[in-house]
């Protein structure tokens, strides 16, 4: 094993899918120590990124890409799927006040991954999309 | 992890959700389900038990802020008790907690609820 | 989603990381409507493969394979690690009577993986190790 | 699924285990060290408790097999409860269930054991 273990991970759209990702990196967020919180954060994080790939990517390949890396003492994730993109300018930031009132409730997910993560970046194309975010030790 | 189970049982004038497995569409769905057969009773205070539920997302969550706006028209009540720290936390960062209240335990969640 | 979904991991040797290889099997064997009793015996099967890769192959590149995929109602899973290869024919039977009185309480990895699984084979050199096990519906 | 822990608690003269989580080879490794230090106080009766541990792995359970070894010298036995039926199904095909036994749940193992 080097210096930067790597955890590679292409799931199909299947429901729960999602889950898989997060049993990973669980694992990982054990073996570098992490306590539970972060992990539970890593976990939800991830499973936003990834239902959000199932779900808007409208990807043929049909395949979504997660990458582990961990670097000195953060967790690079990366989500890939080669879907249509998106402008992550103009998602509107979710506010409880007006979502009680909308017949759109959901749109919550990239707030949270940002939220829970230290650092999240989104490269979008119209061939696709990648997030990445990490978490410190 | 496997598939999202409740049981539910009415303590007074409150139901009592007792949910088990990873709150998804489906969990919320199931959630949503039971309420709305009880509202149409006329019942309008629930208690989320999510001690088992260690995992959600947020198209779950966001069928609770559609259970919240529907109790909106009756002065009804959500509430949760027994809630993991990541869980707890995906309710403060969604704002639920503005609109539910979360509690310790049913105990505390029962005996304020049905005050 | 194509016909026959593909899982693929590539895992590193870190401790536990069989467990990200079984929290996928269980999805996967969710998804195509296994029991609970088949999907557990998919799951030590895939664990025993996983450590000997991390244990026995020596494998520099330090990284594991696995894929899952569903043919008509066959879960096909592969276990691949690019390590020195093994004699599948050089293995003995353990037996209880005899590891009782042994040094060597060990090597039950095998056995347990052929009487769990459907179907095992195993592919090796000394370039590496392919493990091919299934379960039918 | 995380770290393996145990707890120890005497009944009569039979040593109750009970364990939480993955028996790997520091699951084994544990449950090891505890018999060992009981058989060093003269103790050579005890029942494992299963019910939390629903995932094991053959370096685990090989572990157990060196402690009915050593339980062989002293007439010991060592038994099992609230196995999963995957956990069952591999002490069966190991051949473990011919030198140690398993038991629905502790009173059973335990009405056995110090009879
Ligand atoms: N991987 C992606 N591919 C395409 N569009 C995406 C992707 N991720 C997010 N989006 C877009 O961003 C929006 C907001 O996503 P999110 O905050 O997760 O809420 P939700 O998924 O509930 O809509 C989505 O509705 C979608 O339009
Ligand atoms: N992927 C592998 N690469 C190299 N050798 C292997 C591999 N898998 C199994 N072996 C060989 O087969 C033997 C038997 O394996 P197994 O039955 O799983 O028992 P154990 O792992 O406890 O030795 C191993 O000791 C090893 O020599």
């Amino acid at each position: 094993m080097g210096t930067s273990p790597k955890v590679e991970l292409s799931i199909p759209i299947i429901p729960d899918m999602e889950l898989a990702a997060t049993q990973t990196s669980e694992v990982v967020a054990r073996h570098m120590g992490l306590g539970q919180d972060k992990s539970d954060e890593i976990k939800m994080a991830l499973i936003e990124a990834c239902i959000n790939a199932f779900e808007h990517s409208k990807t043929e390949e049909g395949q979504v890409e997660i990458n582990f890396t961990i670097e000195d003492n953060t967790l690079v994730i990366k989500v890939t799927d080669q879907g249509v993109g998106f402008d992550e300018n103009t998602v509107k930031i979710p506010k409880i006040e007006q979502k009680i009132k909308s017949d759109h409730k959901r749109g919550w997910g990239l707030q949270l991954i940002k939220e829970l993560m230290d650092t999240v970046e989104f490269e979008s194309t119209d061939e696709g999309t990648t997030v990445t975010m990490t978490k410190k030790k | 992890m496997s598939d999202f189970q409740v049981s539910v049982k009415e303590v007074d004038d409150v139901v009592v959700i007792a949910t088990d497995g990873y709150l998804n569409n489906i969990g919320g769905e199931k959630i949503s389900d039971i309420c709305d057969k009880h509202m149409e009773k006329g019942v309008n205070k629930f208690l989320i038990n999510l001690e088992k539920t260690s995992v959600v997302n947020s198209i779950g969550v966001s069928i609770l802020i559609e259970i919240i706006e529907k109790l909106q028209d009756t002065k009804g009540k959500l509430a949760y008790c027994k809630l993991a720290p990541i869980v707890e936390k995906t309710f403060n960062i969604m704002g639920l907690t503005k609109y539910s209240t979360i509690y310790k335990d049913e105990e505390a969640g029962l005996s304020d609820l049905s005050a």
